[in-house]
């Protein structure tokens, strides 16, 4: 099954800084919830796994993340990665476009459009909450991105922090969440 | 005429309880997972996760690592052996493990075969495949285009079309239409669904190697014709198969083609020389099995002022899915389709069907149908419904406007088909009573001023069953009779075999009817045994509502036979000449004098112990029946429902079946079956489709979502009947398993329809669920 | 693997003991360990109510429980609903008088759920014997004849109690 | 379907099972009612190393009225609440509630606590206890803890129970006097989940305004939601049709649906916005307006 995230957010960052990460593959992944590089093939492809987890349901995609599209000077980015479940049960790809705009006051506009498709089990059993799922691994990445910033750049391959291997389950993501959501009640 | 036999003989029209059912009650049937040999290993299919994808690898190494594994089986390995394709029932050919690329996801890749299930599943997830994914196919309307990807590389033809099928006279009927004074038309949907019976397909395969014989058993609707396709394609001599169909939980024509799961299992079983048990999942059964329908159509007629129609248009475009496995008579690549002219007169008509391939799963089989006559009767009862509203007059007068009357019988339709017997008026008029029409139109009349809606819907559907005469009829070259061997045994009891196969329709009890009908044996004394093709004689099994029609008539014939001869022993040991001799059921007696009888026990067991001279020993009889017509049964269903405007949701308040399917051999049993179609009519209207997304995942592919109706969501069903007989059957019954479930979709339909219809709604494609309603609703503006 | 356990139960009254692996559901252990075949498997999301079985007084769906779960329990199967004299049980006997199954692949799921229904409340209605059996799954009979069968079995039931002479003290 | 294996625990105390939780923490999975679990093992989509079978721990199956509360023990059944003649007379909204969950077969094994720690947003009980205003109580390691059920449901199958907590108790303030709920489900057919449901508790005044009320929606979004705006609006005001209408349209903003099988994201608005009327209505008729 076949869905579209399209998502406009500001980061108080000069665009410049913005666009070393999102520029580098190893550096996105690591504000993909679950996500990691395993292997740089050549300049613009890279090897990389993905774990999703969704309640009591545990999937590992493993894969390919290519740069198809790289504008420097435009900061336009477009990756594509695909991963095949391990157990030979499906896949899943996503075709992002990423875009960067230079506001007046020296932040950075980050548009993006991602098509995810979902094929297998998943789309069979999970079709309800595909969605949802694609929703707030999203909203996971906006978050551990804008994190990722505060960190100092050259600290490529850490986790940043509040990314979490196990995106949307309790023990992790979570527990973050629900500091946030609910801090104004606690 | 039928003779009226007492209770204690049971013959037609008893209502006599079910021989089968002591065994299903106490949970000893014998249905194909309960068969349990000794050694006996177990095999899973790994299938595609890809609906249209090139296979780059297959790798069995992990899984044949596993502890407990026996083999693993790909589609290169059939290759060796000739056998990775088989031919399906449509002259087309499917693949059994897939090569080079699968078509459809969910497509058979390889088989794992381990000593226990467990086991086996564990090494199906260890098989590694390796894909590269190709563009994917799923509008059937779009196959034709110059963009669309080839799916079927292996044939010559290198499109997607599968066949372009016509009937009827296209000029003529474009002559009328070019001049008529009203024209309705809709296009309907038929979507695609599943007969799901209960049990999923399986078998367990054991070729000895020490006797060289295979013995398959089997979820086979058609037993025979399953031996001589597995002679065929594995080259096996036929003598050295034995099909064994056990108890079988339900088929629906869901279990008449030929899968590659019982291919793998017979192909694993000869390798390994022990016995091999295949058991599909649900998941497996409802997204690679046979499904039905997916009948995009469009049907126009045309008619003049005063409602009398004058032509029938019909065009379709078929989904087939990835391979052209339809289960139907080998001719008729749309089925029995053109008799979408149903229960009306017109001077012509015309139908065109084109066949597609697409990334779906296999199809389409004849479910709970005689080919293709559920979608040919839904569209012709949508259609008359749409020209009602376009003449605005009601919709059971434009019926009786158009309806064959009954003198016109036998009826020659304008697409070729001679009706046996009719009278469509009769059935309509036993219905529009029975469910007080003229009073639900004035109470619509009153709920309408109120806002509130409810719709009455009618469908005077016209069925064609029995395939079928061998002059047209046959699969891959098998003429379509069907058989029944019948021995009396010296004590007068009696054993019946047959070429079809039960699968709930109760053969055991109606089979024995038949013979305690025509030659006095009680039902209770005639034992029936199908489906073992060791002892049963050939024939091709049970769809199509051809089993009466068919080996009943074949059962009359023998047991006929049986009465000739049994004339000549009672004239012998009566000591008269055979044409002073009567009939009675269970004996004869000399005219004139009935003290002087000889019973049918007496005469059996003097056929094994005092022989008349120069007559041979026993009483046996077989036959094999060709079958001169077709059967055409009909009916008139009425519905009734109320929609909730808030919800959308539609309630069934009423549902009236009226039937005629000529004499009944058990009322109880007919009665049954009406009920059970019913049911599943109302499950195709209101929930039930496999549908597919853009990428070719199955929607629809496990019981969470596609939706068998419960308890809850049945209505009651009220039924009746009227009786007339054909003229051509050996007692005059027509076939009846599948009316319910041809005729009731468009009543249904129509009912939903008619309860909008007067805010300009014409049509709404099935499944007729809440959303769809509420659409509507919201478009007109008369939602809550 | 994981290792196996034991599991001890009692089976239409008979007692019954086996190393298992801890996966193993439940209605594939009375189906090939113990071969009670009348409770089948129809489908794998638990829609399809083949394969109830009645487990210390309730139904269940035995295709979603393992049989480590029923250690230490007592299950009535089809098998178990014929009385030690060989008599039909009321719902067995009402569904053949009523036509209530056609290929019989759903019965002994319906015959449970119809025998734990009537248990709890012997005189249904029919809108709650329809929802009595609403985990039952049937595609023959359209439903209607099981629920004249259960109506059946219940007034066989009341017949056969209020022809049993009254328990001293008016236990009910 | 087979599921693949696990290793199989049967803990016989609170604590135990708590201890085995922790010793596994990333791999096992407790096993209550199982009817979510199970299937999703049988189709290899979950596959936890472990199993705590939590089912033979004693005192963990009740219905009871106690300090101003109802408490439903954590391994209760959903047949259980059925069957309660006190869950008949005081609380009708978790009767409609037990009564369209699933069917009896998975309602025999199915715990409430287990509808509300899967954490779905399409089973029913989430609403109904958003409505009643219940508490869970959280056993872990360091004791209990009381979560208010408005911050139980965090996200898509996920909750705030901790990896190392059981959910042991549900309670439900006891309601006073003049008070009603009702659940309105719309289902495809008897054992789907919900299309869209709503769940709708009142306490009324003697002249028929709305001291308390709590309305919850069920399966239109990534968590059960709680229709705070419907319920601000309703506070204080005459329950009338006016207000119920209104209310209702509040309760449809709120949902925020996808579209999916059971039909397109504005088809369940607009059903949130009916099934919260009827739920309202019938409410205050049980209120006794």
């Amino acid at each position: 099954m076949a869905l579209k995230i399209e998502k406009t957010f500001d980061i108080p960052e000069p665009v410049e800084k913005v666009w070393a990460i999102l520029s580098d593959p190893r550096k996105v992944a690591t504000c993909v919830p679950g996500a990691q590089i395993t292997k740089q093939v050549d300049e613009k492809t890279y090897k990389g796994a993905i774990k999703v987890k969704v309640g009591p349901s545990v999937t590992d995609y493993k894969g390919e993340v290519q740069i198809v599209r790289l504008d420097a000077q435009n900061h336009e980015i477009e990756i594509l990665g695909k991963g095949q479940d391990v157990r030979g049960r499906g896949s899943a790809s996503m075709k992002m476009t990423g875009k960067l705009r230079a506001l007046d006051n020296g932040g950075t506009e980050v548009t993006s459009e991602s098509e995810i498709n979902v094929i297998g089990i998943l789309a069979q059993m999970g079709s309800r909450v595909i969605t949802e799922v694609s929703n707030i691994m999203f909203g996971e990445f906006v978050k551990n991105f804008q994190a990722r910033l505060q960190q100092p750049s050259d600290a490529p391959e850490a986790q940043a922090s509040g990314a979490e291997s196990t995106p949307i389950d309790a023990k992790s993501l979570a527990w973050e969440a629900a500091k946030g959501l609910f801090r104004g009640k606690a | 005429m039928i003779h009226k036999t007492s209770p204690e003989i049971g013959g037609m029209g008893h209502s006599i309880k079910r021989k089968e059912d002591l065994r299903f009650i106490q949970g000893k049937g014998n249905y194909v997972d309960d068969v349990h040999l000794p050694g006996m290993v177990y095999g899973q299919l790994v299938r595609s996760p890809y609906a249209h994808a090139r296979l780059k690898s297959v790798n069995t190494e992990k899984a044949k690592a596993l502890p407990g594994v026996l083999a693993v089986i790909t589609g290169e390995d059939l290759a060796k052996a000739n056998l990775a394709w088989m031919p399906t029932l449509s002259y087309d050919k499917q693949m059994v493990l897939a090569t080079g690329k699968v078509l459809f996801q969910s497509q058979e890749v390889a088989f794992v075969v381990a000593e226990d299930r467990y086991t086996a599943a564990d090494a199906a997830e260890l098989v590694e495949v390796e894909y590269e994914e190709l563009p994917v196919l799923v509008d059937p309307h779009k196959a034709l285009d110059a963009d669309a990807p080839l799916l079927r590389e292996d044939r010559e033809q290198k499109d997607n079309h599968i066949f372009h099928w016509e009937v009827g006279d296209r000029q003529a009927t474009e002559q009328v239409f070019q001049k008529a004074a009203v024209k309705a038309s809709v296009h309907a949907f038929f979507p695609r669904c599943h007969p799901a019976p209960l049990e999923t397909c399986g078998c367990v395969a054991d070729f000895s190697r020490a006797t060289g014989r295979l013995t398959v058993y089997l979820t086979s609707q058609a037993p025979h014709a399953h031996r001589t396709v597995f002679a065929l394609v594995g080259g096996i001599p036929e003598n050295n198969i034995r099909v064994i169909s056990p108890d079988i939980g339900g088929g629906f024509g869901n279990k008449v083609p030929v899968y590659p799961g019982y291919v793998c299992a017979i192909v694993a079983s000869l390798t390994l020389g022990v016995p091999v048990k295949w058991i599909e999942t649900r998941s497996e059964n409802l997204q690679s099995t046979g499904f039905a329908r997916d009948y995009h159509m469009t049907a126009e007629i045309a008619a003049d002022r005063d409602g009398k129609m004058q032509a029938l248009r019909v065009k379709t475009l078929a989904d087939h899915g990835a391979f052209n496995a339809a289960a139907q008579p080998t001719k008729f690549p749309a089925g029995l389709f053109s008799i979408c002219t149903g229960s009306y007169e017109y001077p012509a008509a015309f139908c065109e069907v084109d066949g597609v391939y697409t990334n779906k799963a296999p199809g389409g089989i004849a479910y709970r149908c005689s080919f293709r006559v559920t979608e040919a009767a839904y569209l012709i009862e949508r259609v008359v419904d749409v020209l009602a509203l376009e003449l605005k007059m009601d919709p059971a007068e434009v019926r009786r406007k158009n309806f064959i009357p009954p003198e016109k019988f036998p009826y020659k339709s304008s697409l070729g088909w001679t009706y046996d017997s009719g009278n469509y008026e009769g059935a309509m008029k036993v219905a529009l009573d029975k469910i007080g029409y003229q009073q639900l139109r004035k109470e619509q009349e009153e709920k309408r001023k109120k806002g509130e809606l409810m719709g009455i819907g009618i469908s005077s559907f016209t069925e064609i069953v029995g395939a079928g005469p061998a002059h047209s009829f046959d699969i891959l070259g098998i003429k379509m009779f069907d058989s029944c061997e019948i021995r009396i045994h010296p004590t007068g009891k009696a054993m019946a075999r047959m070429g079809t196969k039960s699968q709930g329709q109760g053969h055991e009890t109606t089979y024995a009817q038949i013979v305690a009908q025509e030659l006095g044996i009680p039902a209770a004394d005639v034992t029936i045994e199908e489906g073992d093709t060791d002892t049963a004689p050939y024939g091709l099994g049970t769809y199509a509502s051809r089993s009466t029609p068919t080996s009943g008539a074949a059962t009359a014939i023998a047991a006929r036979k049986i009465r000739d001869k049994a004339k000549k022993i009672a004239a012998y040991l009566l000591e008269c000449n055979e044409a002073d001799l009567e009939w009675e059921p269970g004996k004869f007696y000399v005219k004139g004098a009935a003290s002087k009888s000889k019973t049918i026990q007496e005469i059996a067991f003097a056929a094994y112990t005092n022989i008349p001279p120069g007559l041979e020993a026993g009483l046996e009889a077989v036959d094999y029946y060709d079958p001169p017509n077709l059967t055409f049964p009909f009916g008139t269903y009425v519905c009734v429902v109320d929609i909730d405007k808030g919800t959308g949701e539609v309630k069934v308040r009423r549902f009236v079946a009226v039937d005629d399917c000529g004499n009944i051999i058990n009322p109880m049993i007919v009665e049954g079956q009406i009920h059970g179609g019913l049911t599943e009519g109302l499950a195709i209207a209101f929930m039930q489709q496999i549908d597919y997304d853009e990428s070719g995942n199955v929607q629809g592919g496990s019981f969470m979502d596609y939706l068998l109706p419960t308890a809850v969501e049945t209505p009651h069903w009220e039924t009746d009947k009227t009786c007339t007989p054909s003229p051509h059957h050996p007692f005059g019954a027509k076939g009846v398993g599948e009316s319910p479930n041809v005729g009731s979709p468009a009543a249904f339909v129509n009912a939903v329809v008619d309860a909008l219809s007067h805010l300009g709604v014409k049509h709404i494609d099935m499944p007729i669920t809440p959303w769809k309603v509420w659409k509507v609703l919201q478009e007109k503006g008369v939602a809550a | 693997m994981a290792k196996k356990q034991s599991v001890s139960v009692k089976v239409n009254g008979r007692d019954r003991e086996a190393a298992v692996e801890p996966r193993l559901l439940l209605v594939h252990f009375i189906r090939e360990d113990l071969q009670l075949t009348g409770t089948h498997i129809g489908c794998d999301t638990s829609h399809c109510g083949a394969c109830t079985v009645v487990l210390n007084g309730k139904t269940v769906k035995s295709c979603t429980m393992f049989a480590v779960q029923a250690d230490g329990g007592e299950i009535l199967t089809v098998e178990g609903l014929m009385s030690k004299e060989g008599q039909l049980h009321p719902l067995q006997e009402g569904f053949k008088s009523e036509h209530g199954l056609q290929c019989g692949f759903c019965t002994p799921g319906m015959l449970m759920s119809s025998y734990a229904l009537l248990h709890n409340n012997p005189k249904p209605s029919e809108e709650e014997i329809r929802w009595g059996i609403s985990g039952n799954l049937c595609r023959c009979t359209g439903y209607q004849n099981i629920v004249g069968a259960v109506q059946y079995a219940a007034d066989k039931m009341a017949e056969a109690k209020t022809a049993e002479p009254e328990m001293a003290g008016g236990v009910k | 379907m087979i599921p693949p294996a696990f290793e199989y625990l049967r803990p016989k105390t609170i604590p135990e099972a708590i201890a085995l939780l922790e010793q596994h923490p990333d791999e096992a999975k407790i096993l209550s009612g199982g009817q979510s679990l199970i299937p999703m093992m049988k189709f290899r989509i979950a596959r936890p190393g472990y199993l705590i079978d939590i089912n033979r721990i004693p005192g963990l199956s009740y219905i009871k009225e106690e300090g101003g509360f109802l408490k439903i023990g954590g391994l209760t059944r959903e047949a259980e609440l059925e069957a309660s003649p006190l869950i008949r007379s005081r609380y009708p909204i978790l009767l409609d509630t037990a009564h369209v969950i699933a069917d009896p077969q998975v309602r025999n094994l199915a715990t409430v606590a287990g509808n509300l720690a899967h954490g779905d947003p399409a089973n029913d009980h989430p609403a109904t206890m958003l409505a009643l205003g219940a508490q869970v109580v959280a056993t872990g390691s360091g004791g209990e803890r009381i979560i208010p059920i408005e911050e139980f449901f965090l996200s898509l199958f996920t909750t705030t129970l901790q990896p190392g907590e059981i959910l042991t108790e549900i309670r439900v303030p006891a309601p006073p006097a003049r008070s009603g709920g009702a659940y309105f489900k719309l289902e495809r057919k008897v054992g789907d989940f919900a299309t869209a449901a709503v769940a709708a508790q009142l306490t009324l005044d003697t002249s028929g305004v709305v001291q308390k009320v709590g309305i919850g929606l069920t399966n239109v979004g990534p968590t059960p939601i709680k229709a705070i705006k419907a319920e601000d609006f309703l506070g204080g005001k005459k329950l009338d049709d006016a207000n119920i209408r209104q209310a209702a349209e509040f309760a449809g903003e709120e949902a925020q649906p996808s579209s999916d099988l059971r039909g397109p994201a504005e088809y369940k608005t607009g059903l949130v916005k009916e099934l919260a009327k009827r739920a309202l209505t019938r409410a205050a008729e049980r209120a006794g307006k």
